[in-house]
């Protein structure tokens, strides 16, 4: 899904541009409606015992990426965006990443005697 | 910001801006670079100054311990409460403040304001053609935000039980139940206002960054290519992104602790602790090793905070002076990159002790070792630039080549720390203290002192005087070295940091190197600091007189290439008066065939030199 | 070898009296080896090039300036060296450290709760058996709270501020905290750890030399930080046995009282 | 010279100033909320047996407060495109309709959801003494279950005193149903809506109890995480909310009226901002709510 184009300065063009917007603003509405549907079938998986605790986390911890990725991907019109910001966020990620990971390892990693 | 900004769309808004600014506006809530980044440097100088006197105050105590400190001791519990100098004799809660207290000011409210904001909002806008920052107001507020930080931390000296006396690390659970209990009020109290003060300063640091990163990527002249620009620009760059991305999680740890403190939440204390013979009441179930682990997360990176924009301005005046371009440009911004990226990923090389397994400890010994790669390519880049130039000896120069050796002998100790085997030895000793020193203080206030001397002209108009900034190079370079050579030598008897008695208490001070005992040895180091102390009045003395009465120069006193010597000394409002374009690489001295040895960076490339050097084709952006 | 030990000594480290002290003694001797061959080297460099090419002698700059790959090389040899002394030392020594703890028959286990600002070792006497502690037993008289209705404890040994040891026999130490973070360093036995509340850290070492020794806490743990010292005596096992049996003879009296803790608490 | 950049795009990076400061700042919170995560598996992961809580929330308000936010997720992006097609007065609505989210979001919050777990009390039981309230714990049918063992009573304090008078020897516990019905399967799992205290009342010697507290961040980890990591997002929905309301008073018609782009473009940054929140949420409520 692209972003719709920018406004151009000459006001004559406006009512095509504007006719564009109109076009995403029906997929921010449906959007909006698979996030409210994603959030009851969270909920509702929840009761759902899916054996394990860790299933259910599991369960519920990509349903809320999927979300999360939707509002990013849409809303925040990163399905679209310049590398730049890309690159940000790429790097962003792998810091993140490596600050949970690393401590993990660090967490699990003591030496045992015995 | 509005009537500014809308301009390119309405040209004729740009009368409002043109009105004279009151006082107020254009001084002290000014959003413009030059004047923000001069707020930002006498901010700096103040508290290094004021962290160096509390210094020279614990120097005291570790010479002389227990003993009265003579006149300033009567006259300092006025100052600073009755319980931290009876009858002038240090209290070691006392000495414990001005220890953590000393690191924090220095790291957090001295370098990071001086090196990272000052001379990055002075010079960095300046040197890529740019007429501000991207984000003025935003800039303005980053300044108030360190104002109001260093208020707080400054306040806490004066609250009923001293200012925060668990170590710049602030490790719980000490930090936790440190200023707690009767006789300390609640949010009033040493540790909580450190905690409060840091929030500002990581707000300051976090606003900064992303107006450095996004100055720097949108608002460059036309031409000014990624690979033109300046090497003190690439520093800023990586550096305003180690802040940006290594701050939050000690915000995180930060606001965990203070919830630690005013909520009695047990983020990081684990159930059954017994402080002063009585059990906590806490929930327990929190880690001190998670504070550790979040705390150099940053604390890592920050070090890097501490040196890039050093080694930046270093690289700027070598280049300058030995009248020659950098050796190896292209492997200086790769490795200043890799410094960049590596140092999120070595932190727990400040925790070889906390019982780490092999795994892990492999993993961060070999991190470790790899970047101190990137820290000797820009080393050895920086000496080879000089060979073959033609070396002046300007005060700058002298504070940017002594830079090099200092910072070589801190950085190549580094390398034992790094093998924790070798470590297991060193930690925690006077070895680290000099080590890090060594970076730190003939390092980075080197290059601070370099920087000052280098671009004063470009904020006044005036040069500072040459012979007294001679007088103030070489006694602080010997009493640098007087200082922090015998630290290494302390270390390796085995005697720690953060002990209040000097070592005095200790059989393994009392063991003789080099001709006196680990413990006398802290007497020579205490003069050479004091001494030192004297050696700056020369440069403060300079430094003021030289803003009303220093000898005036031209735009480009030292015959530079850089944008920032295009514009007028001091730059206007705005900068420049057209637009710059950037035509050529930033250290293009020397070139053969020219009747000057310097060629600035917007002189296009002439039709002679275009069949010559295909690199100097212009890349219009 | 004993060649290189010439940089540690000449820097003032102590005698080691630990076996496996000298590996470490090593570690640190080779990289000071290092350090100082590629100080001196880059220092002559570096001097020449200030005397040489200064503006009185070398008024016109090269724009080139050097042109050979030395540096290259140079570099190379850097993480040459390095990988060698990591590879081949540094991660050997410390998985040694941490993942091969002597079997317990023949070591001797010894718990240490560090407090504000001591050191209090638990010893598991004859028995060979520890005895339950548990923070809500902690008193000024059971400064480790020890359970005196555990028989396992009855005969277990606490002492405060000293621990003995025997020569020649490993010793594991493992360490806690009740309050804040201290650390347990022996300089002479070249080994240290973190003793943090809430874990058990084990390390372990073997004296090889009788003597007295001074342990140091090395993490600022509050207001008497710097006074924080313990005693290991390392003795003879004859002087090991008599010292048990003094010990003994004073556990045997009802949990009779060691000194009281040091008299600054902390906070 | 004056800043370029503002409102038009940089041709190279393709973007305007204010975007690129936006998505910095962004990456600075990811880390920031990356941390307190961090932190909140590892306390969760270290608890020991019986020391994490669950279904101490209320989901029905937790799942509306979720809706409330993604609505308002919608409604400003909405607002963003109004302006694109230049049209003021929907815009105008749009942006009131997200401010309004955003205040009954921090309503609920602040005056509903907070105040009722610091209305609540838990005591947690020393291990020597569990036997005793066996009939409150269940602990028998819990181990049978594989569930968790069960070391806390909780309910209403009746006697609220007794919190700070050492002459009081026991707390008068009104206590909830799991407690209440320790032993019924109907309880195994958390409930849907909450279950209002019942009127039984248990009494709870001091002496055995461990450590007793209202439901505040001192109470435990899961609490402690619970309010930090919600507080510290509540803090940023109020930070949009004040944002939003200055783009929506008269002075953003002025701007709009000598710029609409770069009113567009703030509202876009903005936006963002908000996007952020909402995403940080969508983590925040299956975490703490329902897992
Ligand atoms: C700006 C600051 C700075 C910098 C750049 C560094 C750089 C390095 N540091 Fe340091 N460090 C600190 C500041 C810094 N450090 C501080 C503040 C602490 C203590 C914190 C505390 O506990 O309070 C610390 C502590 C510290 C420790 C923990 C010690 C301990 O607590 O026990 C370790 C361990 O690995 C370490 C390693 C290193 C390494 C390998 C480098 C490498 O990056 C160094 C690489 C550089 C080189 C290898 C030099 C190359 C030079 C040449 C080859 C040229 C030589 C030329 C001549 C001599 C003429 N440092
Ligand atoms: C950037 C960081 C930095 C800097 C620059 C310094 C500078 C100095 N430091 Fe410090 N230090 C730390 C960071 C720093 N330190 C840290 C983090 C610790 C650990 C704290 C802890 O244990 O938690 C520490 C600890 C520490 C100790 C150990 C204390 C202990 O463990 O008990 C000692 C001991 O001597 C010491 C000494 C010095 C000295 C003599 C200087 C000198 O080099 C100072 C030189 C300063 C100047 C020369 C100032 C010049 C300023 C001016 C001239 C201003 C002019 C003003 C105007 C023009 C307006 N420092
Ligand atoms: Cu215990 Cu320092
Ligand atoms: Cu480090």
């Amino acid at each position: 899904m692209n972003n719709p184009p920018d406004v151009s300065p000459d006001p004559s063009e406006h009512e095509e541009y504007a006719h564009n917007v109109q076009k995403h603003v029906r997929g921010y509405l449906m959007v909006g409606a698979i996030l409210l549907a994603f959030t009851a079938i969270t909920v509702a998986l929840s009761y759902v015992d899916f054996g394990a605790r860790k299933a259910n986390i599991a369960v519920a911890m990509l349903v809320a990426t999927l979300k999360a990725g939707l509002v990013a991907a849409i809303f925040m019109h990163l399905a679209a965006e310049k590398r730049l910001i890309y690159r940000i966020l790429l790097f962003t990620g792998f810091f993140v990443l490596g600050l949970f990971w690393l401590i993990f390892l660090a967490w699990y990693d003591y030496p045992v005697f015995r | 910001m509005d009537a500014a900004t809308s301009l390119e769309t309405h040209p004729h808004a740009a009368e409002h801006e043109h009105h004279e600014l009151g006082w107020w506006r254009k001084y002290i809530f000014s959003t413009d670079h030059k004047v923000i980044g001069i707020q930002y440097g006498f901010t700096g100088l103040i508290f290094l100054f004021f962290g160096f006197s509390l210094m020279m105050l614990m120097r005291w105590q570790l010479a002389y311990p227990g003993q009265a400190l003579p006149e300033i001791g009567k006259f300092l519990p006025h100052i600073f409460g009755p319980n931290t100098m009876p009858d002038g004799k240090m209290t070691p809660d006392f000495y414990n403040s001005l220890g953590a207290m000393h690191g924090t000011i220095m790291v957090f409210l001295g370098i990071v304001p001086l090196a990272f904001a000052a001379f990055g909002n002075f010079v960095v806008p300046l040197q890529i053609g740019a007429p501000d920052m991207a984000f003025p107001k935003v800039n303005m507020a980053s300044y108030w935000a360190v104002f109001v930080g260093g208020i707080v931390m400054l306040t806490s000296f004066f609250v009923p039980g001293g200012a925060a006396k668990s170590g710049w690390t602030s490790y719980v659970p000490l930090a936790a139940v440190a200023d707690t209990g009767p006789g300390h009020l609640p949010i009033f109290n040493g540790q909580t206002l450190w905690l409060i003060g840091f929030i500002f300063l990581i707000t300051s640091s976090l606003l900064g960054a992303i107006n450095f990163i996004a100055t720097i990527i949108q608002l460059r002249a036309k031409g000014l290519t990624w690979m033109r620009l300046p090497f003190f620009v690439w520093a800023q760059f990586v550096t305003a992104f180690l802040l940006l991305l290594a701050f939050p999680p000690l915000e995180a740890g930060i606001i965990m602790q203070l919830m630690d403190r005013v909520a009695a939440t047990s983020f990081f204390m684990p159930a059954g602790l017994v402080v002063n013979g009585a059990a906590m009441q806490i929930s327990g179930g929190g880690s001190p090793l998670l504070w550790q682990h979040l705390f150099w997360f940053l604390a890592h990176p920050e070090v890097y905070v501490l040196i890039l924009p050093g080694m930046g301005i270093v690289a700027e005046i070598l280049a300058n002076n030995s009248r020659k371009p950098l050796w190896g440009y292209k492997s200086l911004v790769f490795s200043v990159l890799t410094i960049g990226f590596l140092s999120f990923i070595v932190w727990a090389h400040h925790m070889w002790l906390t019982g780490m397994g092999s795994a892990v400890s492999a993993f961060f010994q070999t991190t470790t070792l790899i970047i101190s790669i990137p820290s000797v390519i820009i080393l050895s880049a920086f000496f080879i630039s000089l060979w073959g130039g033609s070396i002046r000896f300007t005060v700058p120069m002298l504070f940017a080549t002594a830079f090099l050796p200092m910072f070589g002998i801190g950085g190549l100790t580094g390398i034992p720390l790094a093998f924790n085997s070798a470590d297991l030895y060193l930690h925690d000793t006077y070895y680290v203290i000099a080590h890090f020193h060594y970076i730190v203080a003939p390092g980075t206030i080197f290059a601070l002192f370099a920087g000052i001397y280098y671009w004063f002209p470009k904020a006044t108009g005036r040069k500072m005087n040459n012979f007294w900034g001679k007088v103030h190079f070489w006694p602080t370079l010997i009493c640098m070295n007087v200082i922090f050579l015998p630290m290494f030598l302390q270390g390796m008897l085995g005697m720690h940091r953060r002990w209040y008695d000097g070592g005095q208490g200790w059989t393994l001070s009392g063991e003789h190197v080099w001709g006196l005992t680990g413990f006398q040895w802290n007497t020579p180091i205490s003069w050479a600091a004091w001494i030192m102390g004297l050696a700056q009045i020369p440069f403060i003395i300079n430094f003021f007189w030289s803003i009303k009465h220093g000898k005036k120069v031209n735009d480009n006193p030292w015959e530079a290439t850089t944008l920032e010597w295009t514009a007028p000394s001091p730059p206007p409002h705005g900068n420049f008066i057209t637009a710059p374009i950037a035509y050529r690489g930033p250290y293009e001295y020397s070139l053969p065939g020219r009747d000057r040895d310097y060629t600035m960076q917007n002189e296009p490339v002439e039709p002679s030199e275009r069949v010559r050097r295909k690199t100097a084709e212009p890349v219009l952006v | 070898m004993s060649s290189l030990a010439l940089i540690n000594e000449f820097l003032g480290q102590p005698p080691n009296a630990s076996s496996h002290g000298y590996q470490i003694d090593h570690i640190l001797e080779f990289c000071h080896w290092f350090m100082g061959a590629l100080f001196l080297g880059w220092s002559a460099f570096f001097v020449f090039v200030l005397i040489r090419f200064r503006r009185g002698r070398h008024p016109v700059a090269d724009h080139r300036g050097v042109r050979s790959g030395i540096s290259t090389h140079l570099e190379f040899s850097v993480v040459l060296i390095e990988a060698v002394l990591l590879l081949g030392f540094a991660i050997p020594l410390w998985a040694k450290r941490v993942n091969q703890f002597p079997p317990g028959k023949e070591a001797l286990l010894v718990h240490v709760i560090g407090q504000q600002f001591n050191w209090n070792f638990h010893l598991p006497g004859p028995d060979g058996q520890f005895g339950r502690r548990d923070v809500s037993l902690v008193s000024n008289s059971n400064p480790i709270g020890l359970d005196s209705n555990d028989p396992a404890g009855k005969d277990d040994i606490v002492t405060l501020g000293e621990l003995h040891v025997p020569v020649e026999r490993p010793v594991i130490i493992e360490l806690s905290s009740k309050d804040v973070i201290h650390d347990f360093f022996l300089p002479d036995m070249r080994i240290a750890a973190d003793a943090i509340p809430g874990s058990l850290i084990p390390m372990w070492f073997t004296p090889i030399k009788t003597g007295t020794y001074e342990v140091i806490c090395g993490q600022l743990c509050g207001l008497g930080h710097y006074g924080m010292k313990g005693t290991l005596a390392v003795d003879t096992p004859a002087d090991y046995q008599a010292w048990l049996k003094e010990r003994a003879e004073l556990a045997g009296g009802a949990q009779s009282a060691p000194p009281a803790p040091s008299p600054t608490p902390g906070g | 010279m004056e800043i370029p950049y503002t409102v038009s795009t940089r041709p190279d990076t393709g973007l305007w100033n204010a975007k690129v400061g936006i998505w910095l700042f962004l990456a600075s919170e990811v880390m920031l909320f990356g941390g307190l995560f961090s932190a909140y598996i590892f306390l969760r992961l270290d608890a020991p047996p019986g020391m994490w809580p669950h279904g101490l929330l209320n989901v029905p308000v937790g799942t509306m407060n979720t809706a409330i936010l993604i609505l308002s997720s919608v409604t400003v992006v909405l607002a963003w495109a109004a302006l694109k097609m230049r049209r003021y007065r929907a815009y105008w609505w749009y942006m009131l309709a997200t401010i309004s989210c955003g205040v009954i979001f921090l309503t609920v919050k602040l005056a509903y959801e907070w105040p009722q777990k610091f209305e609540h009390f838990g005591a947690y039981i020393k291990p020597e003494a569990l036997g005793k309230y066996e009939q409150y714990l269940g602990n028998k049918h819990a181990a049978e279950k594989d569930l968790p063992p069960r070391l806390e009573i909780t309910g209403h304090l009746h006697n609220r005193a007794a919190l700070n008078d050492p002459n009081i020897k026991e707390y008068e516990v009104a206590l909830d149903p799991l407690n209440a019905d320790p032993t019924n399967p109907a309880m195994d799992r958390p409930h849907f809506f909450p279950l209002p205290v019942t009127d039984k009342i248990a009494k709870i010697e001091k002496e055995d109890v461990e450590r007793a507290t209202m439901f505040l961040p001192t109470h435990s980890a899961y609490f402690a995480s619970y309010f930090t990591i919600t507080g510290l997002h509540g803090m940023h929905v109020l930070g949009g909310v004040l944002v939003f309301i200055y783009m929506w008073l008269p002075v953003s018609k002025k701007l709009y009226q000598r710029n609409p782009e770069h009113l567009a473009n703030r509202v876009e940054v903005a936006g963002l901002f908000w996007h952020f929140v909402d995403l940080i949420w969508i983590f925040v409520f299956p975490l703490f709510y329902l897992l």
